[in-house]
């Protein structure tokens, strides 16, 4: 008896505080930095063309062979534009199968791939799993559009400077326009980019 | 509306056109209120979970309601090809025509009701027992192993816990003197019968929540061991029959029984001197809407916080504890009544004597359920022994 | 009544004209925790007989990872034990480890006991809550638990990216440094996974009800949970201390002080018990740590690229939430394990399954079921 | 080291263990015992044949200085040209000490003695292995499929003989072949469009 008045204020306690629920569709809780999504490439601003020269490293790492990568010769290259001898040609990651763990962007010796950390890469629903299968515009489109969120590394870890943490994602503010690496977006500038970012295809 | 309210006011006219008013204004706010208390219990059990409940619908998820009975009155109406068809299309009817008519008896305010009965409570008593065909039905007609089973639970526990219901209304109706609920509420005018006869209130809770199959007595239709019982194989149109309809409509319905029997109806505090004339009905509506919301958000937050109990435990609880306490509640009530004639010793007698059954009955299940405390437990952890 | 012959037969009683049913609980039921299966024989409520059948997840996790490389392996083991991800990453780190005669450094240590630990905590929450749900608390309890395990995952997404699939051990250490904020955020869990034991302990420990369902529910004696190979908490409810943190301390596990929780009856409340408590005592190791952490590098100096162990086999084991997690390891010189085997613990106490509920009533049989808290990735691999 | 070398499986160099462990204990109890001890990363292992197996496991069960009464782990290796292994990780709570029994088998005749009457943790393991590598135990009670359905009985998936690929593609074959296409139906599954409703969709 005396048990089961305890329950009852256990209940009743609950009853008077504040509720814990965030309404997702209309509210996102902001994701960290190193959020892992789906892996997307990156696109270098300063010679306008993707960072990936096909080189099949991730593909060779990918636990479970979701992607697909073929390269070719890099016309700008012969222009003399770019220190790339070689550019991918296409490139179709199924997400479909991807099992985000992280390894492509860790072998990738160019810093090429990255995951994505913002909320387009958790909103992915489709009705078709063909449409899972994203090829290089899809892919290079993140990034393109500056939508990702720095996280920088440098200012996050502390002493530990010996440890290798991952830092691609501070790729993509590496631009004129956008803030440099060192400087994180506030958290303000984060959502609106979050809020203006349109879903996935 | 207007031949609606002149009946209210008792105006005479023709009784059929008079009882055919009554009932529609019944059918009307049966399916309002029915909607209203879906919408409060997932809001009341959503805060109890630090959650929010329905938010979508409407402003604070206010027409969720709305939308669950368009969902399930357009929901295909699924229907096993090994059924048996008249049964199992005619046993949501029949759980759901006796809640309904249960209602019939209830005086809401003064003088209104749809049928003032001389033996309302008996009635109400008699009609509310047939509830367990329709959960018999479904099961064997369902031809699921869950649905037999979940029947024949349900005709275990809605048959037991039907005689503690009768004797704690029978204890009252002892002290009230009658059968008829508007006598009863009168009788209340000055002290609730919940005062004197503590017992006979706590026994018509814990039997209306087994009776309304509600945690935590939801052993008939408890979905982690029978996954729904009777009703697995219901959907659409008729599972919301049964679940929406029967099981909150028998819950506003006992709600209201138990407001008026026991906490006074429109009678307790303020009497029937009708200081407002002809607006009598409206506080007296107010002091039976608040008595029997009360009651519900007692039922839901119990419901809310307990787990389900065993069926053996459960027959035990109705067979052991509340069916002896239930008579022996009865039996001092006639000694008391015919020996004492003094109005204010009767009640303090009939108070004294139930608060002391309940605190025995209280005792009796603390000896029952008596457990090995913390400290034993913990003395028992320090003794363990560390390796073999 | 149904022939079929994988169903158990049904006894028949010509004097009481009585016969038993066979009542099929999953693997689409809501009280079996994912896509178990067991066949219940029942005489009325009381079960006579139980036929579990698993395998329903088999994914062949211990062929697949015979054809990865030692890194890309990491990711199967979030997926086959998805409760307590990074109790099943360090145990099969710390094998290759052993083969490999790698050192993790003293930070990566620490950083993998605090989120081993954190994650015991989370997954003996998401058994709280599921228990309470299986003995039918409308979601109460469920939804305190959850409350809960959500800062958890909060903090576990803040540090490797991701809320179930985390794939942030690596032989060697951890993938990269947790945040700058780790310390203040796990102080902060550890007081709010406290707050969430009280809550759920206020709620069932002493209620009357919770105790009538669940004291002398599936009793397992001491020598019958060793005979069936139990473990973790459903051994130590018996009333056996044994922990293989302190009883074989691996990792850096010996430099902490806390109790062993145990039970004296091995039923279903003394599990709950254990389980509760070692959710304090978790959150005691996991301040312990979090005061003791170093800072310094993550990973080992000299990493190879890639790891090409000894030929050389090792057993490593861990306690996990669920008892006993095994990584039989055996390497043959190339950059591929050559063979992966996965003691699962929840397959071994799933075994006791039958032994415990035989003679009990239908409702007990779930409540035995979710009192062995089996997660059945793991059972099924 | 040639990249022909790094291919080819190295084996294990056999390192005597302590003198004093646990091996010792077996050569007490089993005199006469053909084994061969070897220092594991963790444990010490014993490698014994196959019709030794029993007895050594009963000795290990029941000898009062062995005492393994915990039956860690039952498991299958396959190495290919040497044959099957069943490998018994045992552990005794009395003495707080672990051995790894070895016990060859050869893949040809594939059957060991059960060891359920001694362990009932052996009886899902032993089921397990007999899923995965065909090893039949003799005197098991209930020796059927557990975690592969029954028409998997003539591929072990876990031997080396039966290699990734081809299990996939048979795999592909009972799916069929359009199974991962959006709005695939199943044949006989009782959902395939009439031939009029499809006449109208073109």
């Amino acid at each position: 008896m005396i048990g089961v008045l305890k329950s009852l204020t256990a209940t009743m306690g609950t009853f008077m505080r504040k509720p814990v629920t965030i309404q997702y569709p209309t509210e996102h809780r902001k994701v960290p930095e190193r959020e892992r999504a789906f892996p997307i490439l990156l696109w270098d601003f300063n010679i306008d063309e993707p960072f990936c020269t096909g080189c099949h490293a991730c593909e060779r790492a990918c636990p479970v062979e979701c992607m697909t990568v073929t390269m070719r010769d890099n016309p700008l290259f012969a222009e003399g534009k770019s220190k790339r001898r070689k550019i991918i040609d296409e490139f179709y990651i199924d997400y479909g199968r991807c099992m985000r763990c992280n390894i492509c962007v860790e072998v990738c010796n160019f810093d090429a791939i990255a995951m994505n950390n913002t909320w387009s890469g958790h909103e992915l629903s489709t009705v078709d799993r063909k449409e899972l299968i994203l090829d290089l515009d899809q892919l290079l489109d993140l990034s393109k559009r500056k939508d990702l969120q720095a996280w920088d590394p440098a200012a996050e870890t502390r002493a530990s400077t010996e440890g290798r943490p991952q830092p691609p994602i501070a790729q993509v503010g590496a631009t004129e326009d956008a803030p440099a690496a060192g400087e994180p977006l506030t958290v303000a500038e984060r959502s609106a980019e979050e809020q203006d970012s349109p879903p996935t295809p | 509306m207007a031949l609606v309210l002149w009946g209210l006011f008792g105006v005479d006219m023709n009784v059929w056109l008079d009882a055919f008013l009554r009932l529609q204004l019944i059918v009307i706010v049966m399916t309002v209120t029915v909607m209203a208390l879906i919408y409060v219990e997932r809001k009341f059990v959503g805060r109890i979970q630090m959650r929010l409940g329905p938010m979508r619908t409407g402003p604070y998820g206010t027409l969720q309601s709305v939308a669950d009975a368009v969902k399930l009155l357009t929901k295909e109406d699924l229907r096993p090809a090994t059924a048996d068809f008249w049964l199992f299309e005619l046993a949501p009817y029949v759980t759901f025509v006796p809640v309904f008519m249960t209602l019939l008896a209830l005086p809401f305010m003064e003088d209104w009701g749809v049928r003032d009965l001389q033996l309302g409570l008996f009635y109400i008593v008699a009609v509310s027992g047939v509830t367990v065909i329709g959960y018999i039905m479904a099961g064997w007609a369902s031809d699921n192993k869950y649905a037999l089973l979940g029947a024949v639970r349900s005709a275990a526990q809605l048959i037991s816990y039907e005689i503690p219901l009768i004797l704690a209304v029978l204890a009252v109706s002892m002290v009230a003197g009658s059968l008829n609920l508007n006598d009863i509420i009168l009788q209340q005018d000055t002290i609730p019968n919940a005062l004197l006869q503590p017992l006979p209130f706590l026994i018509l809770l814990t039997a209306t929540l087994a009776e309304l199959s509600r945690r935590p007595f939801d052993i008939p239709i408890g979905e982690s061991e029978v996954v729904g019982g009777p009703w697995v194989e219901y959907s659409g149109i008729r599972w919301s029959i049964i679940f929406a309809l029967t099981e909150y409509a028998g819950l506003w319905g006992m709600a209201v029984l138990g407001s008026l029997v026991f906490l006074g109806g429109w009678e307790f505090p303020f009497g029937t001197s009708g200081f407002w004339g002809d607006f009598d009905f409206l506080y007296q509506m107010a002091l039976v809407f608040a008595k029997s919301s009360f009651l519900i958000l007692t039922m839901m937050l119990i419901s809310a916080t307990f787990p389900r109990l065993r069926i053996d435990q459960l027959m035990a609880f109705c067979w052991k504890i509340l069916l002896p306490f239930g008579f022996l509640q009865i039996v001092i009530n006639g000694i008391v009544l015919m020996y004492l004639d003094s109005e204010v010793t009767r009640d303090i007698a009939l108070f004294a004597t139930s608060g002391a059954l309940l605190v025995a009955m209280a005792y009796v299940t603390y000896l029952a359920t008596r457990q090995p405390s913390r400290e034993a437990r913990v003395a028992a952890m320090v003794a363990a022994r560390s390796i073999q | 009544m149904t022939n079929d012959p994988d169903l158990p037969a049904m006894t028949y009683d010509p004097e009481l004209e009585t016969i038993d049913l066979n009542i099929n609980i999953g693997p689409q039921h809501p009280a079996t925790h994912g896509v178990f299966r067991m066949v219940l024989v029942v005489d009325g409520e009381r079960v006579e007989d139980l036929v579990p059948h698993i395998g329903y997840m088999h994914r062949g996790a211990e062929k697949l990872s015979e054809h990865m490389d030692y890194r890309q392996a990491i990711g199967y083991q979030d997926r086959t034990e998805y409760l307590a991800q990074f109790n099943a990453e360090l145990c099969y780190v710390q094998a290759v480890e052993k083969l490999a005669g790698l050192v993790p450094p003293e930070r990566a240590e620490y950083i993998r006991v605090i989120l081993a630990e954190l994650n015991r905590i989370s997954s003996h929450f998401m058994f709280l809550g599921a228990f309470g749900t299986d003995l039918g608390v409308f979601g109460t309890s469920f939804t305190y638990a959850f409350r809960e395990r959500e800062n958890l995952l909060d903090l576990f997404e803040e540090v490797s990216g991701d809320r179930l699939m985390y794939a942030y051990f690596r032989p060697g250490g951890v993938a990269w440094d947790v945040p700058h904020n780790f310390v203040e955020r796990v102080k902060w869990v550890c007081d709010q996974a406290l707050i969430g034991a009280k809550d759920l302990d206020t709620l069932l420990t002493d209620n009357e009800i919770f105790i009538a369902r669940t004291l002398n529910i599936g009793k397992l004696s001491i020598e019958d949970a060793i005979d069936f190979g139990a473990s973790g908490p459903v051994l130590r409810a018996c009333g056996l201390k044994f922990d293989l943190r302190r009883d074989e301390p691996y990792s850096i596990y010996d430099r902490f002080d806390f109790d062993i929780p145990v039970g004296s009856n091995g039923d279903s409340y003394d599990r709950y018990l254990v389980r509760l408590e070692e959710i304090r005592q978790s959150v005691r190791i996991v301040r312990q740590a979090i005061d003791q952490m170093p800072d310094g590098p993550i990973l080992p100096e000299k990493l190879p690229r890639a790891l090409r162990p000894a030929a050389g086999e090792v057993y490593m084991r861990c306690e996990n939430p669920r008892g006993e997690y095994g990584i039989y390891l055996i390497s043959r010189g190339s950059t591929q394990p050559y063979r992966l085997r996965i003691r699962s613990s929840s397959f071994c106490n799933l075994a006791a399954l039958k032994h415990m509920t035989v003679g009990h009533y239908v409702a007990d049989a779930v409540t035995i079921l979710g009192s062995i808290d089996i997660v059945l990735c793991e059972v099924d691999r | 080291m040639s990249p022909e070398d790094r291919r080819r499986p190295q084996e294990a160099t056999i390192v005597a263990p302590p003198p004093g462990s646990v091996a010792d204990l077996f050569a007490e109890a089993l005199p006469g015992l053909e084994m061969t001890p070897m220092q594991g990363a963790l444990d010490v292992i014993i490698q014994i044949g196959r019709d030794d197996a029993h007895r050594v496991l009963e000795a290990a069960k029941h000898n009062d200085k062995l005492a393994f009464d915990f039956l860690r782990n039952l498991s299958g290796v396959d190495y290919e040209e040497q044959g099957l292994e069943v490998v018994y990780h045992l552990y005794s709570f009395k003495h707080r000490h672990n051995i790894t029994i070895r016990a060859k088998v050869p893949a040809e005749d594939a059957r060991i003695q059960s060891a359920t009457d001694l362990w009932r943790a052996a009886d899902w393991h032993e089921r397990e292995a007999r899923d995965m590598f065909g090893i039949d135990f003799e005197g098991h009670p209930n020796l059927v499929p557990i975690l592969l359905p029954d028409d998997m009985l003539d591929h072990f998936p876990l031997r080396k003989d039966n290699p990734l690929a081809p299990l996939e593609e048979w795999q592909g074959e009972i799916l069929g072949p359009k199974m991962g296409d959006a709005g695939y139906i199943p044949p006989g599954s009782g959902f395939e469009a009439t031939p009029a409703a499809e006449g109208e969709e073109a």
